[in-house]
């Protein structure tokens, strides 16, 4: 991973939803650093903060969730802050979105030629036929045959896995710095799902875009992430090169998840499964919020909530890695 | 599509009247709730449309405001015997069209106005025949001695016997009309002719100048235009916003503001009408007793009783703010026969009413359903609802039905009533019209409108001798007896003399005589 | 295969009572109490909309006056202004009509013939109207042409000439009497005529819509019977636009009550409901006696203002989608 | 298409037999004609004679029969009050009503959805509060209460407007319009508005249910993922997506305005289809109601047909699927 500016850097990222029930922190205190062309897979059980995560930073957030506090830079500039009118230009142009379900994300009233040359002509400064032809070719790169004549046609006369790649055409038509991708496949089957996610890092690679791919499906994520980010309760339990985290996870959840993944090939007589469920918003134990479910849970593990300590090549927000404190004594 | 009813006779006579519409500037505009029905003046026997046929034809006498009657086309008349009179008739009239009038178009318009299919047959229903002695004298002969001749001429319009023969226009067409030609275009001797008619929308007149009675013309119009407005409130604005100078009938909540607007004056008067109350006399069951056997109102004292329940005062001067007369008789003054002394309401004693209850066997009242207009006579359904609570006071059970006119009137002709309001003009302005329609049911084409079938043997013979008593003294004395029988057996109770309601702009307008049948006559009309 | 004992423990089937006081505690801290408790403006609404019921319903103990009772009416006492105005009388708080009547006890009797004949009509209407409007587009074919094409007949005729019809059937078939008692059921009958077909064709709108979706196909696939996928699936998403029409149609409803009544086809003018008042008052309304029409009015603007805003509020509290 | 279409015409005849029928059935109970037509003082006989001329003995089948031999022919009657055939009078006061219509469908709409829109798009700001609000007030009062008022205001103290008739209009061969001269327009702005509040207040509430729910689907988020400008997202995608239900409302609507022109008419003088009907059953002129009734059946049928094809035009979702008698 070259050892440039990232292309988007999460700082301190807090995400809160007042309500009558108090305070909702459905992001709390989460960084993290996507580099060009690279694949930052974030995972975790549903309800973990991951789509909260993108939908923040892309600033289309539902009120009356708002961002509370951290910042967030693409390109080396800061994006939280600019304007409603500044942040539009920046959607699309500088940040494409992909959603998880292909049948309602595209305009069942326009056909998809005149909603993807509507975008490209938002952002650029060409004529129709320019638009048109560029569609033409986006579409062609996306997989879909006879491009030129299924462009004149409406969403619904597109299967669900052509239709994602429509999607996907309309998120890169403007080529996008960054590509936040929220559950892309999981509408779809599985053999269309490969497909999805083969063409999804082929154009990043090509249009050197970095992608944040949000998923709790561990399959796609070992195949098509560089690096990976697993969330728990809102916050980064932990944080590593996918190989590194996948065959020895630092945090103990991360083992946990791992362990309930059934891998080809070896006959395990039995998944490992992680005790109770994750805490809801309004729950979040002190300390570190893995620690009820925690197995080598310890003294400070519920008292002191763990930062992001490095463990091996990846970082973990765990005390069994505190090394600097070696088991003071409580 | 050619203009609806182009009214000019001729073109001819369009070259002739050198004045056109818009060089005068004495326009009157004014309007009331419906358009005329139409033009051919042997049909449509309605209000407004009466009026304006006055306007434009000539009859052989003309019916003055005060009720008397004037020369129009015959100047003299005089009675040879009991069945037959001379007219002489006027020389040098002309017809719109510039035809001259003779005596054969006086002998033409009886025969075509005594066919069976016009609505005006009843006012020369007594003629036997008329011919013309020569060209401006005419004998008309009665089947039998009728004292109300003269009183009907008013209603017999003369019409050109060359421009309905021209136009083939004998036959009079059943109902109100336009296809034919005589409905949808004029021709006569009247004051003013007609220049343009839009249906429902409005009606161009224009004096006429070679008429008989030019030079003591007592109007000074250039040109009116009649315009009908449904809606009363509406028709308020028009006046008050000044694009219309006179309308009626003013509603009478409307008159004190109005009579506050500086340029609004409001004539007020007593109307012609009658408006009174019948009964089922007919039924042996009431309709609204099945299984009783019995019709309470077959009982006189019942009827008494109800006559006194009635606060004839309390209705004028709350419902009708003043604005009408409580009457006892049939008819209103100013009707030929009307009895002053006899004109005393049965007075409002609601204790006598419950006595009277009591003794015919109801002290508890019984149940009656009450039919009444809510869009004919002024207030009708004010009427009606405080009557429910005089009535209800005495311990009758009413059940109020307020319906449309034509709902109304579908049950007063079809007897299918218990207890009814109703209103009547007489037409021929004479006492026996009443007796004839309302009050008795046995001589041929009576009966007509006495949903009560109220029948007594003494009315029905008094009725026949008073068509027939040529002698005034005599026939006056006769009406009196029959009004009193019908008073004693309350027959109907009479309740009030509706007043008209004229709205007049006064900065337009110098005066309008009003006259006690509703509507205007153009010849009384003088601009400012 | 080894199998698994589950001896799971089901909890005692809790007493009704039980049952009831936790469903309304579910309600009370729900999201749907939770947006009324927040907005003043559907407090006031369903306050106002109570104390019309209520004094509909109990108008003869609230009406200060029984103005149905006409051998009651006094014609000497019409046309008095409202007390505060000069010449009023304090016992009649708003003035009295043309018939000696209190305008406060009539608006409060009237409105009882009123709510009863909008809503009854309105409720008949939108039930009918709705079913028939799910079957036309959910089935389509023939079905939906069919009811369509009654829709279309229907509407031909105004509410006047399809009350002035069942009236007179009503008068045929009914004796005399029972003819009079039958003028509410006529008007409501024509009411809900009148009215059925906006529920029936914006139903049928949104069916349409609703019906290519893929949820609706996939419970049809799997072979939920249609009445259940209408009712369960299609219905809620249907709400929305019936609720809008249900609240504008009182309106409606109570307006062409009093068109009827002139008619003679509705209720007797001797016991107006609010619409006969404001019709009989709106000759007065120009002529100085304004109050005879101005306050039935006023409180026919207020019974439909606070329904609506309810209206509004329920839609937007029950459609999950918005809140 | 062509096909669908020719089988609506089918059923349209359908529908104008099936509401002539049942008119007729009906006129027995509007009242009986031949008191309006003739004098009191008519007498019996004469009103027997009228009555068969009329053939108002004749069973009702028969009577049904006649009248739609003689439609088939073009021949639908003289109308018993105005003794003008009955085709002439309707082509006299059709033009009146229909701009009528037309007008205060246009004003219902071009103020009604952009309010709707408004109130949709900023739910919680007083001004939406306040749309709300003054157009309940609009629905909740009587149309002629609303008419007398305007007229009063703007014709008597005001003086602005006329208060009553349709004046100033020009004949295009037949089509007596009002929208060609400055008076014609001062008679049509007052009639029009008050025929417009109650549909304005409708389609307001409408486009805003309807904004309010598809501002919340994916496909707006998506458009506003991808940086659309909030006009054409706002005016463009989820315009368009609302305009769907609001197409059937707008269909009705117009039908509802034949309805309710019948009292706006009536108040206004206006010479159209409303007043001439009103009159026409006061009269109880059957051969107008008749030719009224079915005349406006086929305008429910063409008006249904025209909603039903915009639905294509509009949802392309529904373009797909054979359109045979489904739709």
């Amino acid at each position: 991973m070259a050892d440039k500016r990232p292309v988007l850097d999460v700082r301190n990222l807090r995400v809160e939803f007042p309500t009558r029930r108090g305070t909702l922190t459905a992001v709390d205190d989460v960084s993290f650093q996507v580099g060009e062309g690279e694949v930052l897979g974030v995972v975790g059980e549903s309800g973990a903060g991951k789509s909260i995560t993108g939908t923040a930073i892309i600033r289309l957030l539902e009120p009356p969730g708002r961002i509370a506090g951290g910042e967030v830079w693409l390109d080396g500039e800061r994006i939280d802050n600019l304007t409603a009118e500044q942040m539009r230009r920046v959607r699309g142009k500088r940040i494409g979105m992909v959603f998880q379900d292909p049948l309602t994300s595209l305009n069942p009233l326009y056909t998809v030629g005149r909603q993807l040359t509507e975008t490209i002509m938002t952002h650029q400064e060409l004529t129709e036929t320019q638009a048109r032809k560029h569609a033409i070719d986006l579409l062609g790169e996306v997989g879909i045959p006879a491009a030129d004549v299924r462009i004149d046609q409406y969403p619904h006369q597109f299967s669900g896995g052509m239709r994602q790649r429509v999607v996907i055409a309309l998120a890169l038509c403007v080529n996008p710095r960054m590509i936040i991708a929220d559950e892309p496949t999981t509408a779809l089957d599985v053999s269309i799902q490969a497909q999805i996610i083969k063409l999804l890092k082929r154009l990043c690679e090509e249009h050197g875009a970095a992608v944040m791919l949000i998923t709790h499906d561990m399959g796609v994520i070992a195949e098509t992430a560089d690096r990976v980010a697993v969330m728990y309760a809102g916050r980064i339990a932990e944080i590593g090169p996918v190989a590194e985290v996948i065959r020895n996870a630092k945090h103990p959840y991360t083992e946990g998840l791992m362990g309930s993944i059934p891998v080809v090939g070896h006959d395990l007589a039995r998944l490992t499964q992680i005790e109770g469920s994750m805490p809801r918003l309004t729950e979040i134990p002190t300390g570190c919020a893995f620690h009820p479910r925690c197995p080598k849970r310890f003294g400070r593990c519920d008292k002191q909530r763990p930062e992001l300590m490095q463990a091996g090549a990846s970082r973990a927000a765990c005390w069994l890695h505190d090394t600097a404190h070696a088991e003071a004594a409580e | 599509m050619t203009r609806p009813g182009l009214l000019l006779a001729s073109a001819a006579l369009m070259a002739l009247t050198a004045a056109t519409a818009d060089a005068q500037d004495k326009v009157f505009r004014y309007s009331t709730t419906g358009d005329i029905l139409g033009l051919d003046p042997h049909n449509n026997n309605e209000g407004p449309t009466n009026t304006m046929k006055s306007n434009i034809y000539g009859r052989l006498i003309h019916r003055l405001p005060d009720l008397s009657l004037e020369p129009d086309l015959a100047t003299e008349w005089e009675r040879t015997d009991d069945t037959t009179w001379i007219f002489t008739l006027r020389e040098g009239v002309t017809f719109h069209n510039g035809n001259p009038f003779t005596a054969d178009d006086v002998v033409y318009s009886f025969e075509r106005q005594s066919q069976e299919s016009s609505d005006m047959a009843f006012a020369i229903s007594s003629i036997e025949s008329v011919n013309a002695i020569d060209d401006y004298t005419v004998e008309i002969k009665t089947k039998a001695p009728d004292p109300t001749l003269l009183l009907n001429m008013p209603n017999f319009y003369i019409v050109d016997k060359e421009f309905m023969d021209e136009n083939d226009a004998f036959e009079v067409i059943a109902g109100a009309g336009l296809q034919n030609f005589a409905n949808a275009n004029a021709n006569g001797t009247g004051p003013f002719r007609i220049v343009e008619w839009v249906q429902d929308n409005r009606v161009v007149l224009e004096p006429f100048e070679d008429w008989w009675g030019q030079d003591e013309r007592t109007d000074n119009i250039d040109q009116a235009i009649f315009t009908p407005i449904g809606n009363d409130a509406t028709r308020v604005a028009a006046l008050l916003s000044g694009e219309i100078d006179a309308m009626y009938p003013v509603p009478l909540q409307d008159i004190p503001r109005l009579e506050g607007e500086p340029d609004v004056t409001v004539l007020q008067g007593p109307e012609l009408r009658t408006i009174f109350f019948g009964f089922d006399h007919h039924r042996d069951e009431l309709l609204d007793m099945p299984g009783s056997g019995e019709n309470p109102f077959k009982d006189v004292r019942v009827r008494e009783a109800f006559a006194h329940a009635i606060d004839k005062e309390g209705i004028k001067r709350v419902v009708m703010r003043g604005a009408a007369t409580p009457t006892g008789l049939m008819v209103a003054p100013g009707i030929n026969g009307f009895q002053e002394d006899m004109n005393e309401p049965y007075p409002f004693d609601p204790e006598r009413a419950q006595e009277l209850l009591a003794e015919a066997g109801y002290p508890d009242g019984f149940p009656v359903t009450f039919d009444c207009p809510n869009d004919r006579y002024v207030n009708d359904e004010a009427i009606c609802t405080a009557m429910v609570a005089m009535l209800e006071r005495i311990g009758i059970d009413v059940t109020l039905n307020a319906q449309t006119k034509s709902l109304h009137f579908n049950k007063i002709r079809d007897h299918d009533t218990s207890f009814f309001m109703l209103g009547w003009t007489p037409g021929s302005y004479d006492a026996h019209n009443p007796l004839q329609n309302l009050m008795t049911t046995e001589a041929p084409g009576s009966g007509a409108w006495n949903s009560g079938r109220y029948s007594n043997p003494e009315v029905e013979e008094l009725s026949v001798q008073i068509s027939q008593t040529v002698d005034e003294e005599a026939r006056n004395e006769l009406i009196r007896e029959a009004f009193r029988i019908h008073k004693e057996d309350v027959g109907h109770i009479p309740l009030h003399q509706q007043a008209l309601a004229w709205g007049v702009r006064a900065d337009t307008v110098e005066e309008v005589i009003q006259r006690p049948f509703n509507d205007i006559d153009l010849r009384y009309v003088t601009l400012k | 295969m080894q199998n698994i004992e589950t001896t799971v423990e089901l909890p005692a089937a809790p007493s009704f009572g039980a049952r009831l006081s936790g469903n309304i505690k579910a309600f009370l801290d729900g999201d749907v109490f939770y947006s009324f408790k927040r907005s003043p403006v559907t407090i006031i609404a369903f306050v106002v909309t109570m104390i019309l019921f209520f004094c509909a319903i109990f108008a003869p103990w609230v009406a200060p006056y029984d103005t149905y009772n006409i051998a009651g009416l006094n014609l000497m006492d019409a046309f008095r202004p409202p007390a505060w105005v000069a010449g009023g009388d304090a016992t009649f708080l708003l003035g009295t009509d043309d018939q000696g009547r209190d305008v406060l006890s009539a608006i409060i009797f009237g409105l009882r013939i009123s709510l009863m004949v909008g809503f009854l009509g309105v409720l008949i209407a939108a039930v009918v109207g709705t079913i028939l409007g799910l079957i036309s587009g959910y089935f389509g074919g023939w079905i939906d042409a069919l009811i369509m094409r009654i829709a279309d007949v229907q509407l031909t005729f105004p509410a006047i000439l399809i009350a002035l019809m069942i009236d007179g059937i009503a008068g045929a078939v009914l004796g005399r009497a029972a003819h009079a008692e039958s003028k509410l059921a006529v008007l409501v009958i024509a009411i809900a005529a009148s009215l059925w077909v906006n529920f029936a064709r914006t139903v049928r709108g949104s069916t349409l819509v609703e019906k290519n979706k893929e949820y609706v196909q996939a419970a049809r696939v799997i072979g939920i019977h249609p009445i259940l996928i209408m009712y369960r699936h299609v219905l809620p998403n249907v709400m929305g636009p019936v609720l809008v029409i249900a609240t504008l149609s009182l309106a409606i409803a109570i307006i062409t009550e009093a068109t009827l009544s002139f008619l003679g086809v509705g209720v007797p003018v001797t016991n107006p409901s609010l619409g006969t008042l404001i019709r009989i008052g709106n000759d007065f309304l120009f002529s100085g006696e304004w109050w005879m029409t101005i306050f039935p009015g006023v409180a026919l603007v207020i019974l439909v203002l606070a329904v609506n805003l309810l209206g509004d509020w329920l839609r937007d509290a029950l459609n999950p989608k918005l809140r | 298409m062509i096909d669908f279409i020719a089988q609506r015409m089918i059923q349209a005849v359908f529908v104008m037999l099936v509401v002539a029928l049942i008119s007729f059935s009906l006129f027995q109970f509007v009242g009986d004609p031949i008191n309006n037509m003739v004098g009191q003082e008519a007498t019996e006989a004469q009103r027997e004679a009228l009555r068969e001329q009329l053939g108002l003995n004749d069973p009702i089948p028969i009577q049904f029969v006649k009248w739609v031999g003689n439609a088939m022919q073009g021949e639908f009657g003289i109308s018993y009050r105005m003794g003008k055939p009955v085709d002439q009078l309707i082509a006299e006061r059709l033009p009146a009503t229909l701009e009528l219509v037309f007008l205060s469908a246009i004003l219902a709409l071009a103020i009604g959805v952009p309010m709707g829109v408004y109130t949709g798009l900023n739910r919680y700001s007083w001004l939406s509060r306040v749309f709300l609000t003054i157009s309940l007030i609009g629905i909740s009062l009587p149309t002629f209460l609303i008419g007398i008022i305007l007229i009063l205001t703007f014709g008597v103290w005001l003086g602005w407007l006329p208060t009553f008739g349709r004046g100033g209009t020009v004949d295009l061969g037949g089509w007596q319009t009002s929208f060609l001269t400055l008076q014609g327009w001062s008679h049509i702005i007052m009639p029009a508005f008050t025929l417009a509040l109650f549909q304005l207040t409708l389609i307001m509430r409408l486009v805003r249910a309807e904004m309010l729910e598809v501002l919340r689907t994916d496909y707006i988020k998506f458009a506003r993922a991808r940086g659309l400008k909030q006009r054409s997202i706002n005016f463009g995608h989820a315009l368009k997506n609302t305009l769907v239900p609001v197409i059937t409302i707008m269909g009705l609507q117009i039908g509802a305005l034949l309805a309710f022109s019948i009292i706006t008419e009536t108040v206004f003088q206006w010479p159209g289809m409303g007043l001439l009907i009103i009159q026409a059953i006061q009269f109880v002129d059957i051969p107008i109601m008749s030719s009224y009734l079915v005349l406006v059946a086929l305008f429910f049928v063409l008006i249904n047909l025209t909603v039903d094809l915009l639905y294509y035009a509009v949802d392309p979702r529904l373009r797909i699927e054979r359109p045979g008698p489904a739709h």
